[in-house]
């Protein structure tokens, strides 16, 4: 369990998309938001599927991960696909059945959105599944970079989720062990009136957050012993570099978008 | 910002996260709303606010990330903002007042979310209407872990905050 | 080993107004260059708090301390923890980093080494500590030991010319242990740091140059291993306890063995057991 | 209270990719009212056993019997407070699972969850506290209050509060002083004697398991490797040198005796007391 949770759902390769600089991958994802709604006909929605499937492609990971970052969603297309087929009343009606009759515009408009979200879920999927979350902690660093001038403590805040992270599956294991001390002692996290249950949690809560509250002293301490002053003049291990891939992608993204505006209706 | 402050705030965040993660399997319960709402009541607006908008981007990066990754951030946020101006003005009957205000936040979020689909599709509001039985589970569970989580973070932050310098200070 | 690379003179500590007598009570020491000092203690005699006032993470009310000349005050904190590396107990709160390598770098980050150097400087400190096959490891992926060893890296890769160790063994098990004395007793023969250890760990401090028992925020004695078990009664009066060889001898005098004198270390111990078996 | 183990395995995160066989084969009896040490490298799965001793952990494979309940794998078992009363784990920082206002309601959280009433629990709460050497006016203060060490002492009486008959010890003195260190073993001991508690200890230190045992346990890779009485453990330097652990200080500085002095002394020093005995006669020129 520990192990799984840290890494997310990362999966480690080598493909074109696993290369790219996170900065692009998440502006990427930034840009296809605005793009995926330039879409309106079929051959626009064509378009977007094929720039889709290449970036899907180019992971070169095996189906089921995808399919599994889609799961949580898919009540949500099928929800909207009925939505749909339901409330829109345009265009010709293809079937009839008392009150429910559906009009071909409620079908069109069904598949066209359930698309939209499957191509935004299937991309952003891909940045999680692409990308670790301390690379993707780096490359949120980089571009907020500029809001340094007004005042957002850009560095800090990346030091925090850098930290936090490193500390998830501490914190984790942390729990577990609580969890089976207190178990030795006769508590009962499983069963009893949800009552019982709820105050059970309080032996496991108070040394939870205060073995957090020590964690956070003593690494002050060991930070400061080490140096630590803030992000002034402070240099950097991890660097992230812009190829020219980058660069083709993001091009062949824009370009996909101005497309599709000459192209929708 | 002080180094004991990103110490704690790492640490808080991490805390909101587990917290996340262990009730991932429960639909909707989100232990994590009333640790944001404590910490923004008892550190102020601004520290909760960084614990909301990390604590939900790590944990969306943990879990699967989409667009309703920015509402999320959003809501939260703005969850956090209002909680820690409420704290500034109310001292007495903490648990009273917002335990109830607990259990709305839960609805206020859910909206703020639904707002993701108001702008991808036309229809928002029906799937604000569909989701309404999650809100509530949600807000139950707000309710539920803001009464037994505030006595416990309310102590141990009094205890470790009075006897060493966090850079925050308790409101 | 003649020069003095610490000098602290007089220096009294108060972490509050009302406690009723200060951590540190006017203590005196000086560390000479290249030496290993190990300082024994009762639970809150105030070693902690001796190391944290060597580096500047404390700044004490009275008395002065000079790091290679340089007086320790708010301006010269910065320069002087860049040569007082410190080592804690928990070596899970101690790791900064997401993983070994960002974690060895973070003190040069701190410095604000340059790129080129710093991954030089990793990849030499983690070879010294025997880490280099566990660069990107994530922390929880680590024994204890490893993780200790990790820490001893990122403070050595600022390249300090003093490493206080404030019982950064205790968490660990015997093994572990063992590892990470072995690497910072490496380091100190090469010559590359002078060692400040704090351990409840007598056999070990027996094998120091030098030891200084704090007792109740003072300084009780200072002396080589030999002085300071000379006193040894006095010793376990202040909760402390005698090395293992030197119990041995002891007890051997009172059997009748007319051993010269209470060993620290078990080889000479057995010498003399052998000179004395071949008279018999 | 006999405890044996039949066939046990146990695997981590069974059926999943991160599934990881921690042990396997345990066979073992732990005889009523003894006191058994469990040594063994880091990672040889000492704790996995222990946490199999009151139904923590389920095994994957196999069986245990603790007193006249079977606990095997793939069965559910309805009840097992009755096996967490029974036999009581004293974790490693047993002191990070304090949470109450005070130290009497801490140790009371123990028996009353076993069903204990209000009034009989403050009684075995301040009896425990007794046991552990800390005075009564600790009674109401908060456990966060107190030394380390004291914070050790209250958790150990919350468990001893539950009045289990087999008491289980994970590293109980890591992290503490010496002279802390040996009041707390000495404590379990003389509660191992004088109540005629089962002991299971898990212990890094060789001394101690040489020094309390009835018998030892070898763990090396997930298996027991060999057990038996102290003397029978320790006379035997290579196998434990390849289950990466070490011999006690007395045997180790007795075996460079025998070989300075080119003899062979027989049976092994498990105390100073023992070796100073055998170091006089042998020098003496008496014959062993
Ligand atoms: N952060 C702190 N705030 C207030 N008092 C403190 C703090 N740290 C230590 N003290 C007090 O100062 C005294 C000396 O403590 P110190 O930690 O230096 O002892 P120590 O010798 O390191 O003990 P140990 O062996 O337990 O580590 C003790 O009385 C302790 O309670
Ligand atoms: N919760 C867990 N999930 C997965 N693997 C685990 C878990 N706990 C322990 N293990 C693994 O099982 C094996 C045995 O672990 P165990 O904790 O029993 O060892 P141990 O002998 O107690 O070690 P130590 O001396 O370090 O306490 C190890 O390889 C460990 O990594
Ligand atoms: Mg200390
Ligand atoms: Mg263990």
């Amino acid at each position: 369990m520990m192990n799984s949770m840290i890494i997310g759902k990362y999966v480690p390769g080598a493909s074109l998309v696993h290369r790219m600089d996170p900065r692009s991958k998440l502006t990427m994802i930034f840009l296809f938001v605005f793009i995926v709604f330039f879409a309106n006909n079929a051959v626009t929605y064509a378009i977007l599927g094929l720039f889709t499937l290449f970036i899907v492609g180019a992971t070169k990971l095996p189906p089921r991960f995808l399919l599994n970052g889609l799961k949580p969603i898919i009540w949500i297309i099928l929800f909207t696909f009925i939505l749909h087929i339901l409330v829109t009343k345009e265009g010709p009606v293809l079937f009839e059945a008392g009150f429910l009759a559906v009009h071909r515009e409620g079908v069109i408009q069904g598949i066209y959105i359930s698309l939209r979200f499957l191509f935004l879920i299937l991309l952003t999927t891909i940045l999680t599944l692409t990308t670790t979350p301390i690379e993707v902690t780096d490359g949120m660093e980089s571009l907020l970079h500029p809001f340094k001038k007004i005042g957002l403590p850009v560095h800090e805040l990346a030091l925090m989720m850098s930290i936090s992270l490193r500390f998830i599956p501490t914190l984790m294991e942390e729990t577990d062990k609580i969890m089976k001390a207190q178990m030795a002692r006769g508590a009962d996290f499983t069963s009893g009136p949800i009552k019982q249950r709820i105050s059970a949690i309080i032996p496991l809560l108070v040394p939870l957050f205060i073995s957090a509250f020590k964690r956070a002293e003593e690494l002050a301490v060991a930070m400061e012993a080490r140096g630590y002053q803030g992000g002034e003049g402070r240099t950097k291990l991890r660097e992230l570099t812009w190829r020219a891939l980058d660069t083709i992608i993001l091009g062949l993204l824009i370009a996909v978008g101005i497309v599709l505006l000459l192209l929708r209706s | 910002m002080t180094t004991r402050r990103i110490s704690l705030l790492s640490l808080l965040i991490a805390l909101s996260v587990v917290g996340r993660l262990s009730f991932q399997f429960v639909p909707n319960i989100q232990p994590m709303t009333a640790i944001i709402l404590i910490t923004a009541i008892l550190l102020g607006p601004v520290n909760g606010m960084i614990v909301a908008v990390l604590g939900c981007f790590l944990s969306n990066l943990l879990l699967g990330m989409g667009t309703w990754t920015i509402w999320q951030m959003l809501a939260w946020g703005i969850l956090a903002l209002v909680f820690g101006l409420l704290g500034k003005a109310v001292k007495r009957n903490r648990l009273l007042i917002f335990t109830p205000a607990a259990v709305l936040a839960g609805y206020l979020f859910g909206f703020i979310v639904s707002l993701n689909m108001f702008v991808l599709t036309a229809n928002g509001l029906a799937y604000y209407l569909a989701g309404i039985p999650f809100d509530t589970m949600h807000a139950a569970g707000n309710g539920i872990f803001f009464l037994v989580l505030y006595p416990v973070m309310q102590k141990t932050f009094q205890y470790y905050l009075c006897k060493n310098d966090y850079g925050v200070t308790l409101q | 080993m003649e020069e003095t690379i610490i000098e602290v003179d007089q220096v009294t500590f108060q972490y509050h107004e009302d406690d009723a007598r200060p951590a540190l009570n006017a203590v005196s020491l000086s560390v000479k260059k290249g030496e290993w000092l190990a300082v024994v203690g009762h639970n809150g005699s105030g070693k902690s708090t001796l190391a944290r006032v060597l580096n500047g993470l404390i700044l004490p009310q009275h008395g002065r301390v000079a790091v290679n000349g340089i007086p320790l005050n708010e301006d010269s904190i910065w320069e002087v923890r860049k040569q007082v590396g410190m080592v804690f107990q928990n070596p899970d709160n101690q790791f900064v980093g997401t993983t070994v390598k960002d974690d060895v770098a973070f003190g040069l980050e701190n410095h604000g080494v340059p790129r080129e150097e710093m991954k030089k400087r990793v990849e030499w400190a983690t070879q010294k500590v025997k880490m280099e096959e566990f660069l990107g490891q994530e922390p929880h992926h680590l024994s204890g030991g490893q993780k200790q060893r990790v820490a001893i890296a990122g403070v050595i890769a600022v390249q300090p010319q003093i490493i206080i160790l404030d019982e950064a063994t205790s968490m660990l098990d015997p093994q572990g242990r063992s590892e990470v004395m072995e690497t910072v007793r490496e380091l100190n023969r090469q010559g590359i740091v002078t060692v400040i250890s704090i351990t409840h760990d007598l056999e070990e401090a027996a094998k120091a140059d030098r030891i200084i028992v704090m007792n109740g925020g003072e300084k009780f004695a200072e002396g080589s291993p030999e002085e300071i078990f000379k006193l040894d009664r006095k010793l376990v009066e202040i909760g402390l306890d005698l090395p293992f060889s030197y119990q041995v001898s002891m007890k051997l005098r009172e059997a009748g063995i007319a051993l010269s004198k209470n060993y620290l270390d078990e080889e000479s111990l057995v010498n003399e057991l052998w000179t004395l078996h071949s008279k018999s | 209270m006999d405890i044996t183990f039949q066939e046990l395995e146990h695997r981590y995160q069974a059926r999943t990719p991160f599934e990881r066989l921690a042990l396997h084969d345990i066979n073992l009896e732990i005889k009523d009212r003894s006191f058994v040490s469990i040594i063994g490298h880091t990672g040889s799965g000492k704790s996995t056993i222990l946490q199999h001793l009151n139904g923590l952990l389920k095994p994957t494979k196999g069986s245990l019997t603790v007193g006249d309940r079977k606990i095997q794998a793939g069965k559910k078992i309805k009840d097992l407070k009755p096996v967490r009363r029974a036999v009581a784990i004293v974790f490693q920082f047993p002191e990070h699972q304090l949470f109450e206002e005070t130290v009497e309601k801490d140790i009371m959280f123990g028996p009353m969850n076993f069903g204990v009433p209000e009034e009989e629990a403050r009684e075995k709460a301040r009896n425990a506290l007794k046991l552990v050497g800390l005075p009564e006016n600790v009674l109401q203060k908060s456990p966060f209050d107190l030394s380390g060490g004291q914070m050790r002492r209250v958790a150990i009486a919350g468990v001893l509060a539950i009045e289990p008959e087999v008491l289980v010890l994970d590293e109980p003195t890591a992290g503490l002083d010496p002279s802390g260190r040996k009041e707390i073993m000495d404590l379990f001991y003389s509660l191992h004697k004088s109540r005629s508690l089962t002991t299971v200890l898990v212990t890094h230190s060789m001394e101690d398991a040489a020094r309390y045992s009835d018998e030892i346990v070898v763990m090396h890779k997930g298996t027991v490797q060999m057990k038996g009485t102290p003397e029978e453990i320790f006379s035997q330097s290579e196998v434990l040198v390849t289950a990466g652990l070490d011999l006690p200080e007395t045997v180790k500085l007795q075996k460079t005796i025998e070989q300075k002095l080119g003899k062979e002394w027989k049976g092994i020093s498990l105390s100073i007391d023992d070796l100073v005995s055998m170091v006089v006669r042998g020098i003496k020129g008496d014959s062993i």
